[in-house]
């Protein structure tokens, strides 16, 4: 069977497939065959989250309002890291923030330890009022953002991106100006849930995020012009729950490929997705992941990728 | 550190009053302890219920794990199909039996939980709620010597009148609001309580944040810290 | 059983259940009991539509790339609207161009029509590759094209939105600013598949829309919001598939409700979703759908209808 | 003016080598007539397949209505699972009978249409062409007589070979690129021809346009103006 190893912003990982940011506690669980594990985000305070109901089954998919419940930069630093460095796995650390200083300090701070490998940018939840969110709307910001961030640590920077807008590609470009190593998309689509006995909004936070197989076209789409825009590494997510999906998304332009709702249904899911890969490689007498990488393009769009 | 997945074959789908009872075979699945729960998902999938359902477990045999279910909605409903059922657990913490004497306090679909419960607990007092009769039959699971009360009457008022001298813990299952008012009378009474309760939850083991309720004051995940948990945490 | 009747921009419907624009030809099907049909999207010159495959199914849906397949302008009015005006149903005129001078002919032209009672201006179609797409992710030029068509016709002009922008409200505000009469949203989520067997995009057009039950959050979120921002009657739609969805829609704010992408797989769900409906309004004690419109926001917030 | 969709009971599901025979109870259904189609999908529906998907009837009995279903994907999957089928049809235009001889050409799966045509035509020469042996297994539901070729053999050869001087009519079904053969050799000796063709298709009744063909030169709806096509109006 070829193998899945992968290069990835000069990390070499076992296989493309790593977690969604928050849709997995490996300190609770295990690591669950992810072959870098990507935190939930941290803020600079800690945060409890929305009030619940912070989920709602919706078809092939699910909306949450989860609101960034996090332990807050310092205990994340002395509690959680520690821990999670003893996994055996490389950490991919996701901070979001209300300001670029706040995302700064956290990126300072978290990227000098020794097991984080790369740091992701959320400027793209949307289950919060403000910050995260509205930075990755806006092309300038967006650019400011990942540029000051950038100065802060010597590992990796992404930025994760939400699909929630006019022209992914803006966002994107913007990004890359602003020196991001990688991107990470998506995060997931702005949605709500209406409960069907009150008639009222059902999430205990108003909003939501919607996520899971449903949003996976949505998802290929950010994808596919994220990188013919960039050429930038991406690890690609949304509705991943198999082989042939992580097929389509390191076509689309990803060389990771993040899984995260379908994790929750199916805790093995990642095992058997890169068992899935490994067999269609050999199908198709593929050497690796990375020769399917952007094979959705037309062969003179392929940028120079990392 | 989670257990793996399995997927078990249907032994028998009954009517039980107003709810279904789903055996299972068990088929050396581990079956964990009373108050732990399982995420439950009917295969092949339906096409209306895409995440996985908690369910704690009625009780364990050697070759048979049952589920008592209320079916509510699409993800019940397909376990009662009669197809494989996926089957992630046991999760979570159940119920830590103290010496001493107990008591069993169910309120509607929280009955559920007891009958494994009362094997353990062979002398417990077993005091049960329900809406109607119908859901009322299930008590027949539970013990043979339940106090069983319809509404109007709440299963507190029972509660109510045992407790005055019970020295001893209380183990209560059931919607929020009888899990309140339980909570509230033994602590009345300076009697140790535990509660196992419910949650919306997508994963069961940790992941999703979803499962928020207030324990310590603070919004934790209840697949986390219980479902069964020490009463004092989860009324602050 | 409640009676379903609605008022809609000064329109009386026997229910709130219409089609959505390109999900229904009443010509080859019959009716299929919506209160009204809406036509395909109408453009000045006639169009073959985009090269197959045209559609791929998604999980709780489908992405298509028809690339508004329809007979032109002059044939429409000659031989389509006369027989659509036989079938007893008034008839909503779902009109696009690649220029506000196209859109405005189509508009004053077939607005001048009896049977037609309203005009939809299509600015939200992903299949095309320039055109109605972009007018309607560019707040002034929306504001300028419904302003535009506004002054050709006495018949009530909607404003059909896509989902696909970073904010809905700016251009449900913008339309309302322009004079519409009413919105419709939402229209499918820029979405693309990719072949699995060659790893290219698999649908003709490249590029497609995403529909069906999966885009419900993401539709209600958008009817919610423009509704919060206009107060304008809104026809909701996105993953309607029964009598629950649509009580849904209503209480997000819409005043009716669209049905598209279920009626491929079941030609009798408007029939089905008006039972439902009725009965739930039974349930509900309420005296008609209007009852819920809104019912989803606070009472303060609602702002007057028309 | 749609057929109303009914939903059918299943009577059996058999392998008919490496195809399935998807047996209804007809309970009343309206048939058609060759070359018509029907929607169906699985009742209750799978999670992987919300269309439904486009199959000719292999034949109608007084009491059934049979599908010959090559199984692809998940929607053919689930119709294979032996719940109840929902059946939307019969849908599009059939082959139009002609007077005269008649020669039923079936490329794969294809074949599926022809047992019912074959008993409108019993004096018919039939002509099937299969991938493999288990392919060809089929064969035997066509027609006791049918002479059948399995590559690298191709059918268009028995075909070429019979055409000559051939007056009557060509009825085909198979992959695009057969019939696009069978056209051209039926157009070179000026025999009247007949395609069931296939696209992909959203509904079947005209309301998606997602079956786009080339007929009469330009992108149509297969399924208003088709399936079955004069070979003239197919290729330009
Ligand atoms: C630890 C634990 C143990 C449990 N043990 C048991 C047990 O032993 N037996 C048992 O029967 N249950 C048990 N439950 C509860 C059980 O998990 C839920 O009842 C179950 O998940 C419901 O799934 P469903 O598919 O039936 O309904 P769902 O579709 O999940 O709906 C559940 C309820 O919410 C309502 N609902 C869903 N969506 C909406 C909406 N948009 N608006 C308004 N209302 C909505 C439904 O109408 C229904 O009443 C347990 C729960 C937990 C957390
Ligand atoms: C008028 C008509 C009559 C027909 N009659 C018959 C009949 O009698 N018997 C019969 O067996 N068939 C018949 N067909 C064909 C049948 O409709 C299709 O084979 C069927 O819809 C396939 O459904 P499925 O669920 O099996 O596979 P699907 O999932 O729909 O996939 C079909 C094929 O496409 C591929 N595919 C799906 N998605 C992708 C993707 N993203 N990338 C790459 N490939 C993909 C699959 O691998 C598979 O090979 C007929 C079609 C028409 C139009
Ligand atoms: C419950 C839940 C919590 C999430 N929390 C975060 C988060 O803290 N930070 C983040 O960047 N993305 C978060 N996400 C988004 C996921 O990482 C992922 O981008 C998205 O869910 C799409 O992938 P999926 O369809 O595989 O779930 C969350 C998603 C879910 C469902
Ligand atoms: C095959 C197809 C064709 C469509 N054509 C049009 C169109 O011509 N004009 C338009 O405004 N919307 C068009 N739409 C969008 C629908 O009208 C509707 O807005 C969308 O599909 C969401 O609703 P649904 O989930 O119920 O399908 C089309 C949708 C589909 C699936
Ligand atoms: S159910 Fe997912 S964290 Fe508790
Ligand atoms: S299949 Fe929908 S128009 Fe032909």
């Amino acid at each position: 069977m070829p193998s899945l190893e992968t290069s990835f912003c000069g990390l070499r990982l076992p296989t493309p497939f790593v977690n969604g940011s928050g849709t997995l506690d490996a300190l609770v669980s295990g690591t669950l065959g992810v072959s870098a594990f990507v935190t939930k985000t941290v803020t600079l305070n800690p945060r409890e989250g929305n009030p619940p109901p912070r989920i709602a089954e919706t078809p092939a998919g699910m909306v949450n309002s989860i609101g960034l419940a996090n332990p807050g930069l310092d205990r994340f630093l002395e509690d959680d890291l520690p821990r999670l460095a003893e996994l055996g796995v490389p950490i991919v650390a996701s901070v979001g923030g209300w300001s670029p200083g706040e995302y700064a300090t956290a990126v300072a701070r978290i990227g000098a330890h020794p097991a984080v490998v790369a740091i992701e940018l959320n400027v793209s939840c949307p289950n919060v009022e403000s910050g995260c969110i509205s930075i990755g709307t806006d092309p300038r910001e967006t650019r400011a953002l990942v540029e000051r961030c950038r100065r802060e640590t010597d590992v990796p920077v992404l930025a994760k991106l939400s699909p929630s807008v006019t022209e992914i590609e803006a966002i994107a470009t913007a990004a890359a100006e602003g020196g991001a190593d990688g991107l990470v998309l998506i995060n997931t689509l702005r949605g709500i849930a209406i409960d069907r006995a009150t008639l009222r909004p059902l999430l205990g936070g108003g909003g939501g995020g919607l996520s899971g197989p449903a949003v996976k076209p949505v998802a290929l789409h950010a994808v596919f012009h994220a990188y013919a825009a960039t050429g930038l590494p991406i690890v690609g997510m949304g509705g991943v729950a198999g082989g042939s999906d992580a097929s389509e998304f390191l076509a689309a332009g990803a060389t990771l490929v993040g899984i995260g709702t379908a994790l929750f249904r199916d805790p093995a899911v990642v095992a058997r997705a890169a068992l899935e890969l490994a067999e269609e490689l050999e199908r198709r007498g593929a050497s690796g992941p990375e020769d399917l990488v952007a094979a959705a393009h037309p062969p003179t769009s392929t940028s120079s990728r990392a | 550190m989670l257990p793996q997945s399995r997927s078990l074959a249907v032994r028998a789908v009954e009517a039980c009053g107003a709810y279904t009872l789903l055996r299972l075979r068990r088929d050396g699945a581990d079956a964990g302890v009373p108050g732990q729960f399982f995420m439950l998902r009917a295969a092949p999938a339906p096409a209306d219920a895409y995440l996985s359902r908690p369910i704690s477990a009625a009780w364990a045999d050697d070759d048979e794990l049952a589920f008592l279910l209320d079916v509510r909605g699409p993800g019940t409903r397909a376990l009662t199909a009669g197809g494989a059922v996926e089957v992630l657990g046991p999760l979570g913490h159940g119920f830590e039996l103290a010496p001493g004497p107990a008591l069993l306090v169910g309120g509607g679909i929280g009955a559920a939980i007891l009958p494994w419960l009362v094997r353990l607990l062979p002398e417990a007092r077993v005091l049960l709620g329900f809406r109607t009769d119908a859901h009322a039959v299930c008590a027949a699971l539970v013990h043979p010597d339940a106090t069983v009360v319809v509404e109007p009457e709440l299963v507190t008022e029972p509660l109510a009148r045992l407790l005055p001298g019970f020295e001893g813990t209380v183990y209560a299952c059931g919607p929020d609001a009888m899990l309140g008012a339980v909570a509230a009378l033994a602590a009345e009474h300076g009697v140790a309580c535990q509660l196992a309760m419910e949650a919306a939850m997508a994963c069961g083991f940790g992941a999703c944040h979803g499962c928020a309720v207030k324990i310590d004051g603070r919004w934790k995940r209840l697949c986390v810290e219980g479902p069964v948990l020490e009463a004092s945490r989860a009324v602050a």
